[in-house]
């Protein structure tokens, strides 16, 4: 096992692989720039680092100031977090090459995940439904035509760099492709460096079905089955639950023994994600395999009992897995709510600033994980998400209620918060009969949302 | 008024929770103005974090409400308060070296000049030699890191009377 | 001034929770200036709770810091602010009846002088009929709950001009 | 079910009830002393009523003035939570005569249950072993020598209607004992307004053991497994886990049988505790039932995943129970740490005032029930107890693992608490060997208890 792992991450993040590596006795190094000096998960690390200024370019994206800190500290290990540096190759390939261990998948499988053609390309040989589509890159405006005419309309227009909704577009006929296949080709270029887009048939009102794996160094791969986040707003997740409320146990097995073959196929390791999109005829497709850890893998550490970021240290040390597929048990339902320094009333604009006054939930059921306190300054250099609030009840409809529970009783003075968002959500009758998809939130909560008043109870 | 007034003035003033004095005599004109409690101050105590190589498990501790102004960024909170100069901070984490070579000599020493674009140490990051180079001009009043010790970002280096 | 008066003032201050004191003399034309309480905000702001009768599940929501002066224990801070007069507020849980019986005629009305031990209501609490009887004298300005309604602990009840 | 819930007490018990009613659906009633009236807890229940000034006997204590609370507000049960009220025949049987639900057993019961020396008869009957001793009280001091000449020394002088360790002496020899009698005696009566004691035979180093009881009111009674509360400091619990680490499943299985005889015997209906000491041997006596709710019900909660605050309000309405005794099941291993606003470098003196800081701890496997924020007042009339920390983990390393880095990142600011003590306990290789009694915390922590410092994990 490592000695002394460097956290290359900052936030809650930071804080949840601080307490995993104290769990474990292993010694931590946390690095942070100037803007977190205050932060008070620093004062549970062992050692902590200033590494830059508060720009993320010049702190928590710069490799050779988080590699120098790894040696000055003298850490074996180094733990990316989410964002940041975990999907870059380039910094896992610097780490092996300074003989320090990256915990995460090997360089050559973050390339190749990360490539969304690449990665499509694996899935098929994996025998895992794709999304039908152009095979690989497409160059010009032309063969975008001859391909959507193949597939047939609406078609989804994606950028093979992308990710977060960049990039990506939707044509519902011939003139549309056309415009939309150069905004979005031009927009790839401007976002990521890479213009290469490539065509997919767009899947009305899927769901958002991912599949959690644990591989280790030595062959052996579980799932622990599913989180279904199709709580979205433009991509981004506000609320994760465990199990999903669509799925048969019978579609529950297919779906997370494909996400086996894709990550057997990519030769991965460590602890990822496979991401399908899930139709409403029962058909799913692999989108892509998230190949770090990701905020909502609480959820499944809730469901299973299992602590994820132990596991990832675990492995990355060459440890076996300690359990089989079938010794895997879920219990009860698990629901995760993304707290945010958004404003929901205000197309969800950030909210950074002093948290004057800070009192989360508690009680049975109730788990957070945030790095927040009364007093705690938001700085306005990173992302607006200053917590998860996570609940763990025996059915669906018990966790919603405690979450409204805990939503309730969450104070959080100062800056504004999606909390208010997540409690209208939770009270909607779509998502209380499980019958919600991707594009529940823009349906009726669009760029301004109208929150019901609260009902009574 | 001698200095072992205003001494025992600021032990009342502790003692007392006194955080505003004011004090006139003109031969006994008097005038006299007092104020206890907390001053203004942030309204949440900042907490303190001890930062830089604790060491042994960081025990937690927070700076007592109301005695110490918020905290500022932690590294320069080590500037040596006492000191007139300007500091200068490393740019860089990594190691601190005052030569090129173990058998060098340091670029600078107390006591020198230093000029604009003088190199004044180096910091090594990533098997990197980063030559840091002076952005003021004066003289070396103290050197505050040790040869070979780390550096973080922000870190006081030298101190230096400007010109 | 010496310095065992100042330190006399700042123990009378202490015990007397007074924050802030001038004192001028100016040969004892004389000029003094107390401040009791608290001082300007609190450090980190005193929830203000919202109470009684809520009626809907209550709403989240906190005074904003500085907005207002520490909350007092709840029923007390309803008292009007504007009136002059003294509070006779309710000394147990129940409800409020101005009269003996729905009937009868109730006992004071605003107006009426009360005398030491006059009943001024009545209070039901578990089916016993409480008579609440005024321990001052003086003329009722104001009656601050209607028959008929429950009233808590510390509810002001009357308001009453002293003699 | 309920309507309308009127909650008769304070602090983290008043704030669980109300969890527990609003995730049913059951509207509160808080009512609270004026010492209270910022309590944050307040604003999650419908309505508040101050019922008076801070003395308990004058509030939480007065029953006419709960019961015109509940009459004016229209309440229809009432929740006593534990203390104040909470096993006050007198009480539960008032609010019978007003037709409000007492949650909790009947008055009879109480009262038959709240005599230790009925309650001994009950267990007897019930074929459940007690420490051999006096078949009820003894008159005087020649019939207690009598008595004691039978079962043996060391003997263990009890007030009959004692509690909270006081009228309680333990004799070695004759003169010990004349002496010891009429000190407890007098100190009973004093305590208690009754001076009635009787004898048992004292365990040397027993360890504390209680045993979960459900019972519904037409007759179906589970247990849900035990509790160890061995960690106590003059008959005050500390810590408390589940399961025992010194029970054997087949004593496990006896003690748990012997439970639900006990309270069988006793017509006992709702939530309560059977409670025992267990001897190196293996011997187990009975020492009493606990018919209310108990601090420590949220280590049982932890690890049978069931909601006990909700089971006793769906038992109080009638309900029957919905789960058989083999529908329980347990999983890993919950320990408790009760935090204290007490310096335990001063004898555990009370330590209350104002909360400058306060920073939870969170993350996979904690729970913590507190009302406690930042700005919070801890008033002087009541109890120290500010929060209960709990961890659950698959483990009972684990468990302590997870202890041990939650306490430590638990931010108390103000006044001081039993975090330090409990950190020390938790290193204590008696207690991670899971070798300790009741004596323990005397043994290492007497008076002047020294906290060893910090060991480098």
């Amino acid at each position: 096992m490592f000695r002394r792992v460097l956290i290359a991450n900052r936030g809650e993040i930071a804080q949840r692989v601080i307490r995993a590596c104290r769990e474990l006795g292993i010694e931590t190094v946390a690095v942070y720039s100037s803007a977190d000096a205050d932060a008070l998960y620093l004062r549970q690390a062992d050692e902590t680092i200033c590494i830059g200024p508060p720009q993320s370019a010049k702190s928590y994206l710069d490799i050779p100031a988080i590699i120098a800190a790894a040696e000055v500290a003298d850490a074996d290990a180094i733990h990316p977090g989410y964002g940041f540096l975990a999907e870059n190759d380039h910094f896992a390939e610097v780490c092996r090459s300074c003989k320090i261990n990256f915990i995460g998948p090997t360089p050559e499988v973050i390339a190749a995940l990360g490539d969304k053609v690449r990665a499509r390309e694996l899935a098929r040989k994996a025998g895992v439904p794709i999304v039908p589509g152009s095979d690989g890159a497409v160059e010009d405006e032309k063969k975008a035509l001859e391909v959507a005419q193949q597939i047939g309309y609406p078609i989804m227009i994606k950028a093979a760099a992308g990710g977060g909704g960049r990039g990506m577009r939707v044509a519902r006929n011939e003139p549309s492709l056309v415009a939309s296949f150069h905004q979005a080709s031009s927009e790839a270029k401007a976002a990521f460096g890479d213009g290469t887009v490539y065509l997919e048939k767009f899947v009305e009102n899927p769901r958002h079905i991912e599949v959690q794996i644990l591989a280790d160094e030595h062959g052996n791969i579980v799932h622990l089955g599913e989180r279904d986040c199709s709580v979205q707003r433009r991509h981004q997740k506000l609320i994760e639950e465990s199990p999903s409320p669509s799925l048969t146990p019978e579609l529950r097995a297919r779906i997370c023994e494909a996400a086996v073959r894709v990550v057997r196929e990519a030769n991965y390791t460590n602890a990822g994600t496979v991401e399908f999109l899930l139709a409403r005829d029962g058909s799913f497709y692999f989108i892509e395999v998230n190949a770090r850890i990701q905020v909502e893998h609480t959820v499944t550490e809730m469901v299973t009992g299992l602590d994820l970021i132990q596991q990832q240290l675990l492995i990355a040390s060459g440890e076996r897995l300690a359990f089989k597929q079938e010794d895997v048990r879920w219990s009860g339902h698990a629901i995760e709510c993304r707290i945010n320094a958004e404003d929901p009333e205000k197309d969800f604009q950030p909210s950074p600033g002093k948290i004057e006054l800070f009192v989360p939930p508690g009680g049975p059921g109730v788990r957070l994980d945030s790095h927040c306190y009364s007093g705690y300054r938001i700085p306005p250099n990173y992302d607006s998400m200053i917590g998860k609030l996570l609940v763990h009840r025996s059915t669906r409809d018990a966790a919603v209620r405690t979450m409204l529970r805990a939503l309730d009783e969450f104070v959080i003075e100062g800056p504004k918060t999606t909390i208010p968002l997540h409690g209208s959500i939770l009270r909607h009758s779509d998502f209380r009969a499980g019958d919600h998809d991707t594009g529940f939130v823009e349906r009726y909560y669009g760029s301004h949302p109208a929150i019901p008043v609260k009902e009574p109870r | 008024m001698d200095v072992k007034l205003i001494q025992r003035l600021i032990k009342l003033m502790k003692d007392g929770e006194v955080f505003e004095l004011e004090l006139e005599d003109e031969k006994a004109g008097s005038r006299l103005r007092l104020k206890r409690g907390r001053p203004e101050a942030p309204a949440v105590p900042m907490p303190m974090v001890h930062v830089m190589h604790a060491g042994a498990a960081p025990v937690p501790q927070v700076a007592a409400p109301g005695a110490a102004p918020a905290a500022p960024s932690a590294p320069e909170a080590q500037k040596p308060a006492a000191h007139k100069g300007t500091t200068i901070s490393s740019p860089m984490v990594g190691t601190f070296y005052r030569s090129s070579s173990p058998e060098a000599e340091a670029f600078v020493r107390v006591g020198s000049r230093v000029e604009l674009d003088r190199t004044l140490c180096i910091i090594e990051a990533m098997k990197v030699m980063n030559e840091i180079k002076s952005e003021i001009s004066g003289e070396i009043l103290e050197i505050l890191v040790e040869n070979g010790e780390p550096v973080e970002f922000g870190q006081p280096l030298f101190l230096v009377k400007t010109d």
